[in-house]
């Protein structure tokens, strides 16, 4: 049987991923996330928090960079030497890029990381031995290990704290990666909810954790492939095509640019996560 | 999202009998199987309950007063996550970090349980009973001239109960205080505009120049101008609004600046003088009083006196010129001095001759219900209740919303003052400092299990009413809401007019009721309308916009010189209120205790901010225990290096270095409060929070940081990873 | 008529060599030339020259082997991420070509391995209980001539195995 | 000149002596062997803390994800080729001066690979859960993702092992018929007998013997180079900056020859003690063995000049700005000190007065595995610390002692197996001592007295 599978379906088994002929289908989850907007205030970090059940390590463990920060805020300065930081910070949310062609996907010797048929870059945690190979060869750095088991540690979840656990969300036990999930959970309730009706899921319709709380509406989440969606116009408007590791639009020399960019696209990892720059006016 | 047609008593009763072990039992507890706790079926809940299904109710967050509306998703009887109230105009569905963290107000394991009494150094549980008994006693042996009430914010149903409570006893005094808040900047509004708060439209405005305010992080209602900076920066034109931020020590709204001007500290007034002038220069028409007062700030004196160049002052003020509206803004840096009246003044005057007054600086609406309208703190409240009870005024003192002895600083010598009042009752959730030097603690629910009204100070549109109503059954029997105690303590004094009452609930429902004409409700039944008002968790009013003036006088308006050098202590201490932080009360969350403060990236410690050449020249490095002395006090915390500090200055968060409330908020960072000079606004008499001044010494020790960032800093190290780019090199307006 | 076993020990290397020289040349009655074993401490090569070229036929089970290996190996792990894994990893094609060469030329390399000891296990005959003709003496610095012949060929057995100086001599009954 | 061997040797002599290392060793082999338990304890007892507390208690973290458990998983896998090196290579080329000492080197390599591979397990967070690298049946159909370079190590290791311990055994079983002829009671009888499978050195055995040795001998060859090329793919098929690098495999290949062939040369010098092998081990091997292991040094750093040199050359800036970090950080000292043992050290082994001068040998060959640690160390630990994004770099990390317990507790494990083995196995190789030495005589008859070494 299988070999007869193999045989029948080669070319769909050596198909290359992101590629221009072979596009998504229903679903293809991205972000956009505007720069110009985030305030830097960390509403979505603690959000994600809430939502993922992920635990507080404490400050001894986070000084050891044992943090579960899945979305984390970055804070840059470019004073090159000024004296003071004197245009502001640089903020950066930073989370799982959800990259579709995932470094870390290749390197997980069990194969609990894939690519869902949603373009997710999901993480299987039953499955995960703790190679932790996926997070070496992460160039973001945003998958976050379990060094220890959080659930029986003193002061994670002291009752009654577990109460608040999200029902939907697995506690993860010790020596399990983990990472931004986009909230899985969320997307598969709405995506059974409009299975049921016979629908695709509407843009708005779900929204990631940190993309509700936000505060300036800095973060845009929705399904690339629908044509109504907001992230995908915005994507399309700034001229960032997902299938490229180098954008035409940055070889050209425009006086009014596009702002769209995703970060260490060089890398070819073709991130689902636009960021758009930081604006700063030249008049003061 | 939010069902209408339920009975919320019903939902309460059948958590009460059914769910509350569902409750309590929570989900992947194997109490269950270990018998302590029987197992109930889901078969019988009420329709509304659906296991697996999560099920909004809506409410008003507690977490800062800033009253945002509030949606708790409910599962099996327990409220899991908290998301903004999309129909509350203050927040529009949005929240903050602060806010998120409630949840962990709610479940924390260190919540009282049950009424404490002191015997000796220890707290020994009573029953409500006996508590209610032993304040009955003690407000009735004494002279109500004695009995005082410090709280915090209040509001609604519960300033009405509590304003009943203290007519009741014929007399009793009411302090409100707050131990962060902008009380200056409401004296200077009310005098040059006529209202305390006016609405601040950043939306409408092109440029916005705050002294010091951080809209963004943690001033009046942040996740409100959060919203407004959105649309503020990218409206539907495309015309980019610039934020010009004026401060000390750089605040979270200063990282978000297009130009962040470091400020010599307390000269914020010369400055905004200084723009006046230049503005007049530039040819927009000033009245003759406000030309013959800034006619000595020039450009030349100002930029020496404020350290802001010349060339600064000289764009912003063409910008100020060609971008109209514009909106200023006083904040906490600006007003934090012994001048910050004239100072905030200053400011007021240069919106007034921006002509921004009624433009993005608008009328706010009258509250239909004076009664229930917040009373704002300050901490002249504090100084005058210190004082009373220095003097043995005070026999019989509650204190509720408020941690005085945290947040009092030491030269108040509060806690000496404290032990000189025979019977101090507090309401409190946490063992905190106040509530250790308390005779009786009456431990509240938290505001997931309390019934509420809130009247928010700053809000957005027209009039509301907030309220906050149980997202689930109560954690512990043994905890009341804050209007339950004031409710029982007007049944012993007006047992007539209150004995109706079940519970505060049954007062609220019914005080609601009567009124619910007024409150929009003429058309409906009382259930539907009271059913209507908590599935919206918010009850709009009509009312009626407030007149204000614009045209405030510059005669009397005096900035006094920058500050002399003091050699002794030669460094400004500007307390930093940050925006999880703020004024400590919510350190036993440890979502925030671990979300790193955005400009710094520590967690779980305090810091003292300085600039590296300050740091250069007193020989310290990052990661240094330095001792902050000040003439009050000395406090130890590492030192930070930071970019965004005037030289003259260095910064120290509040909020942290509890010594007691909870084991994620004790023993962590210290107490910036505890160190600040008596010095105090010449007008209105509020304690001068930026005026102390300190020496910074090392103390000999070094530590690594925790913090979030890395070795690298700040630094992209030539990456291409947060981009920047020039405003004017884009077009926002065909952006999606 | 009984066949007869005889083990004779010789010192010397060269004295064995001429002694089978002699036996392969002498027509000694049930004694074929291909019956004779030499057992010897080391590995004499030489041994050809009077034993007659005898093949070798480890390599090819070697061949077979490794051939299985590679081969199963390529298929196993193709079939296995063609049926498990719908779903990419990293864009990569599911049956990716470059590792799955790897693992083909370390499956090849150990079912090349693994049989050839099977073959030389196959080949040599082992294990096998030792003959009752044996002496510890061979594995230690002498050589033994291992021959078989009929019951009346002993002597001329003995004669040229004395000749050429043995320093010992077993007889036994083969059963 | 000076013999590899004497040519004069009685046979009977050379079973006898081999024989008695494995019944009188000197008094020394009870103290290393007590050593080596105690170091065991010591690693066991991390582990246990480890697999109950969790990874932290490593110091690891997000950023350093990886630290001295691969380090030294690396630096095990690369001690174990030099094994191959002597028995496969050197008997492809009939440098018979091999003979004596590669069944040691054999079985250092069965064994480093056994330590090795423990090093895979005590690094995964979830040990239990190991069996779910291997590719076995399952009703859910759940296989191993065999696109990662992990599983080709799992694979590769596999093989390796499997194959060195089936060399070793083959190679070894005509000694075990002379442990079972000459060993007359005991466990030990039995289990020779077992082993050796009946083996009686007959002319077909000899014959079908050589040509599997052969043949498993050229299957080695290419297995050995492919294993730690897979190991260095591990690195070389991430995206790290400084992992990322073409010159990996061959690099790392050499460095595991270079820090195996020191390790003979540690062994060499204990076995010869401990043992009393000074007629089989003998200063003129030593002398070739040093000598090869000088030209392996020159070969690693030439092939680490490379690896830097096309770093530097090269445009990729983050790669770049590694390397400053690595030899300018805090590992600065780390790396100078592995440039030092790993390049500058060997050339003392240029120098004939060092190469049989046994004291300082000693010491120079565990001086230039302590390099080739550090070597895998500052391939793993620097580009962790100083990666692709700036915001997740860590310098401030380093191993805790329960890591260090660990490396330290696997050099206990690894001469604890090795000497037992060392007393239960021959370690040298009688059959192949007799056939150098019957070899040397014959070229001594029949031709004029050789010149030189070999």
């Amino acid at each position: 049987m299988s070999i007869t599978n193999l045989l029948e379906n080669w070319s769909d088994f050596r198909h290359q991923h992101p590629s221009e002929d072979r596009p998504h289908l229903e679903y293809k989850w991205a972000m956009s996330i505007d720069l110009d907007s985030c305030t830097g205030c960390n509403a979505c970090s603690v959000a994600c928090y809430a939502e993922n059940n992920l635990p507080v390590v404490g400050k001894e463990k986070f000084a050891h960079g044992h943090s579960h920060h899945w979305m984390r805020i970055e804070r840059y300065w470019d004073n090159d030497g000024r004296e003071f930081a004197d245009q502001g910070a640089q903020f950066l949310p930073m989370l799982c890029q959800h990259c579709e062609s995932a470094p870390c996907e290749t390197v997980c010797p069990v194969g609990a990381t894939n690519h869902t048929a949603d373009g997710l870059n999901s993480q299987v945690y039953n499955r995960c031995v703790g190679s932790r190979y996926c997070n070496a060869n992460c160039p973001y750095k945003v998958r976050y290990f379990n060094w220890y088991d959080y659930p029986t540690t003193d002061n994670v979840w002291p009752a009654p704290m577990e109460q608040q656990l999200n029902p939907d969300v697995t506690v993860r036990g010790k020596g399990v990666m983990e990472k931004c999930t986009f909230c899985v959970q969320r997307l598969t309730v709405a995506k059974s909810d409009a299975r049921t009706e016979g629908r695709l899921v509407l843009d708005g319709e779900v929204q990631t954790a940190c993309q509700q709380v936000c505060p300036t509406g800095a973060i845009t989440f929705g399904n690339l492939v629908d044509p109504l969606a907001k992230v995908g116009k915005q994507w399309m408007q700034q001229q960032v095509d997902l299938n490229k590791d180098k954008q035409a639009k940055d070889a050209a020399e425009d006086a009014v640019k596009l702002r769209g960019y995703r970060i260490l696209e060089e890398l070819r990892t073709y991130p689902s996560v636009m960021y758009l720059e930081q604006l700063r006016e030249s008049a003061i | 999202m939010i069902e209408n047609g339920f009975n919320r008593r019903n939902f309460l009763k059948v958590l009460g009998w059914g769910g509350a072990t569902v409750a309590l039992s929570g989900c992947g507890n194997t109490s269950v199987e270990d018998g302590r706790e029987f197992v109930t079926s889901y078969a019988e809940t009420a329709d509304y309950i659906i296991p697996s299904i999560g099920t909004y109710f809506n409410s008003t967050c507690a977490q800062c007063d800033a009253g945002c509306g509030i949606m708790g998703r409910v599962r099996e009887g327990r409220v899991l996550k908290l998301e903004g109230n999309p129909e509350s105009p203050i927040n529009n569905g949005k929240m903050c970090g602060l806010g998120q963290a409630g949840v962990q107000a709610h479940y924390n394991p260190d919540r009282i349980r049950e009424p404490l009494l002191r015997n000796g150094d220890r707290g020994e549980a009573i029953t409500w009973e006996k508590a209610l008994e032993l304040i009955n006693e003690k407000v009735g042996s004494v002279n109500p001239e004695n009995v005082a009430f410090l709280t915090g914010v209040v509001s609604g149903h519960v300033k009405a109960l509590l304003n009943n409570y203290l007519d009741a006893l014929g007399s009793g005094h009411h302090y409100v205080y707050e131990a962060v808040a902008p009380s200056v900047v409401r004296a200077s509004n009310k005098k040059a505009y006529g209202v305390e708060m006016p609405r601040l439209s950043m939306d409408k405005a092109k440029v916005i120049v705050s002294f010091g305010a951080d809209f963004l992080g943690a001033w009046v209602s942040p996740v409100h101008f959060s919203q407004q900076y959105a649309r503020f920066r990218k409206p539907d034109n495309g015309e980019r609004g610039v934020l010009v931020q004026v401060e000390s020590k750089m605040t979270l709204t200063g990282a978000n600046a297009d130009r962040w001007l470091a400020i010599r500290p307390g000269t914020e007034g010369i400055l905004a003088l200084g723009l006046i002038n230049s503005l007049a220069a530039a040819g927009l028409p000033v009245s003759e009083d406000v030309a013959a007062a800034v006619g000595e700030y020039t450009s030349d004196r100002v930029s020496k006196d404020t350290g802001v160049s010349a060339e600064h002052i000289a764009k912003l003020a063409a910008l100020l010129k060609e971008r109209s509206p514009s909106l200023v803004i006083a904040g906490s840096a600006a007003e934090g001095y012994a001048h910050g009246s004239q100072n905030a003044a200053a400011i007021a005057l240069l919106n007034q001759v921006l002509g921004n007054v009624g433009q993005t600086v608008e009328a706010p609406s009258s509250v239909p219900f004076p009664q229930m309208a917040p009373s704002t703190g300050n901490s002249f409240a504090l100084q005058s209740l210190s004082d009373d009870m220095a003097q043995d005024k005070v026999k019989v003192l509650f204190s509720y919303g408020a941690n005085p002895v945290f947040t009092a600083p030491a030269f108040f010598k509060l806690k000496e003052n404290l032990k000189k009042v025979p019977f101090k009752v507090v309401f409190a959730h946490y063992m905190d400092e106040t509530a250790v030097e308390a005779d009786l603690v009456l431990p509240l629910n938290s505001a997931m299990e309390d019934w509420a009204t809130l009247m928010p100070e700053y809000i957005a549109e027209g009039a509301q009413l907030n309220i906050r109503q149980p997202l689930m059954e109560k954690m512990y029997p043994g905890t009341l809401g804050v209007g339950d105690i004031l409710l029982a303590m007007l049944k012993q004094r007006r047992p007539d007019e209150y004995n109706d009452y079940e519970d505060f609930y049954s007062y609220l429902r019914s005080a609601m009721v009567s009124n619910k004409d007024a409150l929009g409700g003429a058309d409906k039944d009382d259930d539907t309308f009271w059913e209507t008002a908590l599935s919206h968790g918010v009850v709009k009013l009509v009312g009626e916009p407030v007149n204000m003036t614009g045209s405030m006088s510059a005669a009397a308006l005096v900035v006094p010189a920058p500050f002399a050098e003091d050699a002794t202590y030669p460094l400004h201490l500007i307390p930093a209120v940050s925006a999880s932080m703020r004024d400590g009360r919510n350190a036993n969350e440890p979502w925030l205790q671990e979300s790193p403060d955005p400009l710094t990236t520590i967690v779980w410690d305090s810091w003292v901010e300085m600039h590296p050449k300050t740091a250069a020249k007193l020989g310290i490095v990052e990661g240094d225990i330095v001792e902050v002395a000040s003439k009050s006090g000395a406090i130890k915390a590492q030192a930070y290096l930071f970019p965004g500090i005037h030289p003259d200055v260095v910064s120290v968060p509040l909020g942290y270095g509890h010594e007691a409330m909870g084991r994620y908020a004790k023993g962590v960072g210290s107490n910036a409060f505890s160190i600040l000079d008596p010095v105090f606004d010449n007008e209105t008499g509020e304690l001068a929070m930026h005026e102390t001044r300190v020496k910074v010494t090392k103390a000999g020790q070094r530590v690594i940081i925790v913090k979030d960032e890395g070795p690298a800093g700040g630094s992209q190290m030539g990456r291409r990873i947060a981009l920047r780019i020039p405003s004017n090199k884009v077009n926002l307006s065909e952006e999606v | 008529m009984s066949t007869r076993h005889l083990l004779a020990l010789f010192n010397d290397f060269d004295e064995a060599v001429a002694a089978i020289a002699d036996l392969r040349a002498a027509n000694i009655k049930g004694f074929h030339i291909d019956d004779l074993i030499l057992k010897s401490p080391i590995e004499h090569p030489e041994v050809e020259q009077v034993l007659g070229d005898k093949p070798v036929n480890v390599q090819w089970f070697t061949l077979v082997g490794a051939t299985m290996g590679g081969l199963l190996a390529f298929i196993l792990v193709s079939a296995a991420q063609g049926n498990f894994f719908a779903q990419l990893k990293g864009g990569k094609p599911i049956i990716p070509l470059p590792p799955n060469f790897i693992l083909t030329y370390e499956m090849f390399i150990l079912g090349g391995v693994f049989i050839t000891i099977l073959g030389f296990l196959i080949c040599a005959g082992l294990p096998a209980k030792r003959s009752p003709l044996y002496s510890a003496k061979v594995s230690e610095d002498q050589i033994g001539i291992l021959v078989q012949g009929d019951e009346s060929a002993v002597a001329a057995f003995k004669a040229i195995f004395t000749k050429h100086k043995a320093l010992e001599i077993q007889e036994e009954a083969a059963k | 000149m000076e013999k590899d061997i004497r040519e004069d040797i009685a046979w009977a002599q050379i079973n006898k002596d081999v024989l008695k290392s494995l019944e009188s060793p000197r008094r020394i082999y009870w103290v290393i062997l007590l050593i080596a338990i105690a170091m065991v304890g010591v690693a066991v007892g991390c582990e246990i803390y480890q697999y109950q507390t969790g990874m932290g208690v490593a110091n690891k973290n997000n950023s350093h994800v990886w630290s001295l458990y691969i380090a030294t998983f690396i630096f095990w896998i690369g001690m174990s080729h030099s094994g191959t090196l002597l028995s496969a290579i050197l008997h492809l080329m009939h440098a018979d001066w091999r003979k004596p000492i590669y069944r040691f080197a054999e079985a250092m390599t069965t064994f480093s690979l056994m330590t090795a591979g423990l090093f895979v397990m005590v690094h995964l967070g979830r040990l239990w859960q190991v069996y779910y690298v291997m590719p076995y049946p399952n009703e859910r159909w759940a296989w191993p993702n065999f696109q990662s370079p992990l599983v080709w190590d799992m694979f590769a290791i596999a093989t390796y092992l499997s194959s060195s311990v089936l060399f070793l055994y083959v190679g070894m079983i005509p000694d075990l018929a002379i442990c079972r002829d000459n060993i007359h009671a005991g466990w030990r009888k039995k289990l020779y007998t077992i082993m050796s499978l009946g083996w009686e050195g007959t002319d077909r055995q000899w014959r079908n013997f050589r040509m599997t040795y052969l043949t498993i001998a050229c299957f080695l060859i290419p297995l050995a180079v492919s294993v730690h090329s897979i190991v260095a793919s591990d690195f070389a098929m991430s995206n790290m900056p400084g992992w990322h690098v073409t010159s990996f495999p061959p690099y790392f290949v050499a460095g595991a020859l270079y820090s195996g062939c020191a390790a003979i040369i540690t062994l060499f010098i204990i076995l010869r003690y401990v043992f009393r092998f000074e007629e089989y081990m003998t200063l003129p091997i030593m002398r070739k063995l040093v000598r090869l292991t000088f030209a392996i040094a020159m070969v690693w750093t030439y092939l680490n000049l490379i690896e830097f040199a096309s770093v530097w050359y090269g445009h990729d800036q983050t790669a770049k700005d590694q390397l400053i970090f690595k030899a300018t950080g805090p590992y600065a000292p780390y790396f100078w000190a592995m440039i030092f043992f790993g390049s500058i050290l060997p050339l003392m082994l240029a120098f004939k007065r060092f190469q049989t001068h046994l004291p300082i040998l000693f010491v120079v060959s565990i001086l230039l595995n302590v390099g080739m640690w550090l070597e895998r160390w500052m391939i793993i630990s620097p580009s962790f610390a100083h990666g692709h994004y700036p915001w997740a770099w860590d310098h401030d990390q380093w191993p805790s002692l329960i890591q260090w317990g660990m490396v330290f507790g696997s050099f206990g494990w690894f001469t604890l197996l090795f000497m037992v083995f060392c007393k239960v196995f021959p370690s040298v190789s009688m059959y192949e001592v007799k056939e150098m030495v019957y070899h040397r005589s014959l070229a001594q008859k029949h031709k004029p007295a050789v010149k030189g070494d070999y």
